[in-house]
């Protein structure tokens, strides 16, 4: 009777495939086929080339603030590769890599970083969810989705993303505590990108793991190498068939770095070394994937710098394509849209007024 | 054709729209089992069972965030808040999300749910449990604000608000949810959301008034008409936001004087729209100033003090008189 | 390297000391005098009283909606025993036994009940915070009265109750948070009575105990028999001690049940079978003591009959003091007081409007 | 005295109060190390230690619900929403505890303390990040909302504020923080809350404004001045709540036309309540409609289309001309 210990169900593993230096594990590398690898690494380049680009044109007062992706592609890549295309994305607000690979065209996001709101548009038929920036508040939503798939017995899975510093906000509680309760089809993916803003990982809380906290919400926790393309995807991939079985949601954290500022507002050399900026360089996911491809002679050096050109070419299409698009978008009195179904008499007419000065 | 309370009469409405449309949902603390804390969902879950009709763990931001992807998702979830004075948990879900989230994504996500929420005081509730704060809500772009007064309006206006494409927080006056009966159709009612109703006739004075306030300014109205002889219009407005100025600001184009209650706090309160909007659109008709009868700036006090933070047919009467005699 | 199992320093226990039968488990036993233990019996039966005339009050419409606390008992005086008076007391909504165990007068929660503000005044140099409706929202404010006695180096700890249903929302998380990442003096007490009004707590959260929560913010957390006052007391001291030698803070879940209504307004015959409660009234954390200190011959039949008469006479007393105290509060103006330290012109105004009618 | 900019004016008040008083303490997002995202709070971490100047994690509700606590114990918490579009994640712990716990414990409990939220657009910010719902505090009994305007006033109004025995929300114009720079004294200086000031005097119109959009009023009537030959009074409130009506109420009644200009959406907006006051204690006095001059209702375009959302120059003129005209 007395004092005696509860037996928890909980146990939290970590889980590499692909090493820092290109060497893998065999045993445990996922089921891909050369074109899909192939294609986790064009992604993963064309979202860093991408950043860069953007960056400049940041830099040159040409967009607004972003929040550049560098660093975490592995981790994007290799998760949002486990959807099927009618399951559900929901980023917060640096998934460029992820949205990339589920077919945004970069333009668009060139677009909202231009100001445009235009740019966050979502195609009628698409299962992504725009852009959230209220830290953490996107993944209630996450769950009704799931809700929904799980009432309508769709089959779809939910994917949300999330950073360290976002399990610190009600929200993520909430949120996982729910989809503990009702077993909804979620992967809550928590890039633990080591900072929020100058905040980091050890001051935003005293837990060993981000991954543990699914504990709290009787929901199985992973940690992952999140630099590692190979170990995200098996991870997230259980964690998708886990949900799609009606077995319910996963807390998988990818523990991966912030390789650039938090956004073009922020000066990183006020609170982190570049020494630990050095240290995670090293651990570059794309030259690590890059590597391993080598390895396997599935891409020499020449097709990588074919393929560099190519993105080039890609990222400057993007940029044209936008600037097309903010020139069409040449009426302000567009900021009266979509509020409504159907725009009510007061707005029409705020409208009007508006317009006439 | 049945006489209802507003609770019933709201229950009618989430059943039948429940009945009509399997995309209709409701979840909420103690909506399921329980039937709601003042009995509006009761007996929903009987019939619809606990994946239409849900019990949620206490977690405000959760409901209406989980609300915000299922109507995303294309469903129609009626979520409740249990009083709206635990609204504020989920503040930032509203505010950032259910209003936004079809602007957000240029039309693509729909927004159609309802946020009930039991509002106002008088019911000798404890603290927290009183709260007119409606303004938070109809100062906010992308939501519209319903506020019902009576049985057969809350019906149709909630079944509005169901079917409406956009988020809707529908706030439920409590002292009128026993307070009285109505003859509510058994067939489906609906009101359109942003229109007011004139419910008394008068060339003498506009009175404004929505919610558990009406009644008192009907009230009021009445004694004035006894006393003083005076005519009074009264208008019900409704739906708060988007607020229908046409009805208002016409009649005090004839009568020159109104007179506007609310029990929301005084400052900053809706009565200074409606102020705004019939300077905007009826000064040069305005004979007097437009009183204002409103609780005070003070936080709604334990229930002891209740009926005397709220405005009552005396103080209406007594703002009613001083628009007229100015 | 690839999937190993993290080191997790989390374990949780389950204490339990005095049994369901009076018996007790010698060793754990905590020292406490024999006047200590009369004195938890006492009060323990005095809320118990306070509470069954309360109920009877508001169905008299003399009162109005209240929260009643039986059941919970040994949950509240336990803890709240462990606190020296420089300590702090936070409490939610139902914590009568740990109010009166603090000092506070039985007519202050009558008037409280009765819809006068000024029952919730709190004495100048109290430790204790006024009642708090919002589930969850008062555990911030421990952990920055505990930031507070840290910060000062006061030594004093910070105890704040709330239950099981509170442990779903965004505040518990966020404070429990700060706590651990500041190692604040802090012990979240929380009364797992087994319902939110009418959600059971499987409903609340599929984690298998409350106590584990500690996990996700890397907090030791303990399960405790909460009508078990020695258990409660021990498990309690031990997370005060900790906290005021400055380890940080602690998760105590006390598993107990609400006998009663949720509060007068609610009808528990709605959600629950009467046999679980009487299933509970056989663990009845008063019967439970009293057969203990009969045991230990420090309780008779007499004593309980001499004790039940002067508690009848305490009640009937407040209640009395509260009738008189609401005729001396008769101007009904005084909602306008108290709002600011020095009530600015307007509100001055709006008084005297409104006096004026 | 120095020549500052509103970031260093209010840091120079940090600073200062911080060196007055140990019971001075900052928290928040990105506040410590950082030194706040737009540098207000640069390098008191280093001068005052991370126990008073605290990283937090990110969690507006328990920023603010500790920072509760932290008063209560008699510490005088400064803390920081990172932009007041986060601060609706804390609202429930700024109406439910900030604005009600003096009131609640009967004075037994002051809370002390200052919520500092950089407000409003005209930055090129994100989404989120230009808002103005300065209404949501301003009609929350128990709080004062401050809004400088210029450098000095900012240093000064944030002085008072923190020395404030009562919640106040300041609110700073992102739009001033670098836009210029004035002197301000290095010894202490307080402007009491509560009170408005007038900026420029004139007998023709009165012009109420404050934060960013007084530069822009101004600039109004200088424009107004050389082109129709009007002189405009213009008002800066500084507080927004508890209102300060003695000035604009007074100017009205001479000059018998007002425009009220704000960056928030109109309906439900804060002119609402200007436009009341007006209607109040100037009634007979008016000459025309109040202009207002507001954002429309729309959501905070994302920034291509944010200087068309705010009221600039032009529209402020044509308000004004709106007004003598009429
Ligand atoms: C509710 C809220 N509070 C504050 C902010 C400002 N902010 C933007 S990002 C950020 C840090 C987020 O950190 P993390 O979750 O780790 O994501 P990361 O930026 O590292 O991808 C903060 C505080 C915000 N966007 N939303
Ligand atoms: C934020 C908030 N939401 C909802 C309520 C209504 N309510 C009051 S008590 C309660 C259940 C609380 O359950 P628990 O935390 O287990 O405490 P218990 O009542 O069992 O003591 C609810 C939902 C509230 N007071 N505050
Ligand atoms: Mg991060
Ligand atoms: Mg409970």
């Amino acid at each position: 009777m007395p004092r005696e210990t509860i037996e928890l169900p909980y146990e939290v593993e970590r889980l590499t495939i692909l090493g820092e230096d290109g060497e893998v594990d065999e045993e445990l590398v996922p089921d891909l086929d050369d074109d899909t690898l192939l294609r986790f690494h064009r992604t993963m380049l064309l979202a860093r080339r991408f950043d860069e680009r953007l960056l400049k044109l940041q830099r040159q007062g040409r967009i607004g603030t972003f929040a550049p992706v560098s660093g975490q592609e592995a981790a994007q890549i290799g998760s949002a590769a486990c959807l099927e295309e009618a399951d559900w994305m929901v980023p917060s607000f640096r998934e460029t890599a992820a949205a990339l690979w589920r077919g945004t065209p970069a333009s668009a996001l060139v677009l909202y970083a231009a100001g445009y709101n235009e740019g966050a548009a979502i195609p009628e038929d698409a299962h992504d969810f725009p852009i959230a920036i209220p830290v953490a508040s996107q993944i209630p939503h996450a769950v009704g989705l799931a809700y929904g798939s799980k009432y309508r017995d769709a089959g779809e899975v939910v994917l949300v993303y999330f950073g360290d510093g976002a399990t610190s906000e009600g929200d993520f509680h909430e949120a996982l505590n729910f989809a503990g309760t009702y077993g909804t089809p979620n992967v809550f993916l928590c890039q633990n990108n080591h900072w929020a803003i100058s905040v980091p990982r050890e001051t935003q809380t005293a837990a060993k793991t981000l991954a543990q906290k699914g504990l709290a919400y009787g929901i199985p926790g992973i940690q992952v190498d999140g630099n590692d393309v190979l170990a995200v995807y098996a991870a997230t991939r259980e964690a998708v068939e886990r949900a799609r079985s009606g077995e319910g949601a996963t807390l998988v954290e990818c523990v991966t770095y912030r390789l650039s500022v938090h956004t073009t507002a922020d000066d990183p050399s006020k609170y982190r070394d570049e020494e630990e900026v050095e240290e995670w360089k090293k651990r570059d996911p794309i030259t690590r994937l890059q590597t391993y491809l080598e390895s396997r002679d599935l891409l020499s050096e020449e097709d990588v710098d074919d393929l560099e050109e190519e993105i080039a070419g890609e990222v400057e299409k993007a940029w044209e394509e936008a600037e097309k698009r903010m020139e069409e978008l040449g009426d302000p009195a567009d900021m009266f849209d979509h509020h409504y179904a159907e725009t009510p008499p007061h707005l029409e007419a705020q409208r009007e007024r508006w317009t006439d000065g | 054709m049945a006489e209802l309370t507003t609770v019933e009469a709201l229950n009618l409405a989430l059943r039948q729209e429940m009945e009509r449309d399997d995309s209709v949902l409701v979840l909420g603390e103690d909506v399921g089992v329980d039937g709601g804390i003042f009995r509006v969902t009761e007996g929903l879950i009987d019939a619809y069972g606990e994946e239409r009709v849900i019990d949620t763990p206490v977690a405000e931001a959760a409901i209406v965030g989980a609300s915000v992807g299922m109507a995303a998702y294309g469903l129609k979830p009626v979520c409740e808040m249990q009083f709206s004075g635990f609204s504020y948990f989920a503040m930032h879900q509203i505010e950032s999300h259910a209003a936004r989230l079809r602007w957000r994504s240029r039309g693509r996500f729909g927004v159609p749910m309802v946020i009930r929420m039991p509002y106002g005081a008088g019911v000798k509730a404890l603290e927290h449990h009183s709260e007119s704060k409606e303004v938070y809500f109809a100062h906010t772009p992308g939501l519209k604000v319903v506020i019902p007064s009576g049985p057969r309006n809350a019906r149709a206006l909630l079944v509005s608000a169901i079917r409406d494409p956009d988020p809707v927080v529908f706030m439920e006056p409590k002292l009128i949810y026993r307070a009285f009966r109505e003859e509510v159709p058994d067939d489906e009612e609906t009101i359109p959301l942003g229109e007011s109703r004139t419910v008394r006739d008068g060339d003498d004075l506009t009175m404004v008034a929505y919610g558990a306030m009406l009644h008192r300014t009907l009230e009021a109205a009445e004694a004035l008409a006894e006393e003083d002889g005076v005519e009074a219009e009264v208008i019900d407005l409704l739906t708060v936001s988007p607020l229908d100025d046409s009805r208002f600001t016409e009649s005090a184009r004839r009568t020159g004087r109104v007179v506007v209650v609310h029990e929301a706090h005084r400052t900053f309160g809706p009565a200074g729209e409606i102020v705004a909007r019939l300077v905007e659109k009826s000064f040069y008709y305005l004979e007097a100033p437009v009183e204002r009868v409103t609780a005070p700036d003070v936080i709604v006090p334990f229930f002891a003090r209740e009926q005397d933070y709220m405005p009552d047919v005396d103080r209406i009467v007594a703002g009613a008189r001083r628009a007229l005699e100015a």
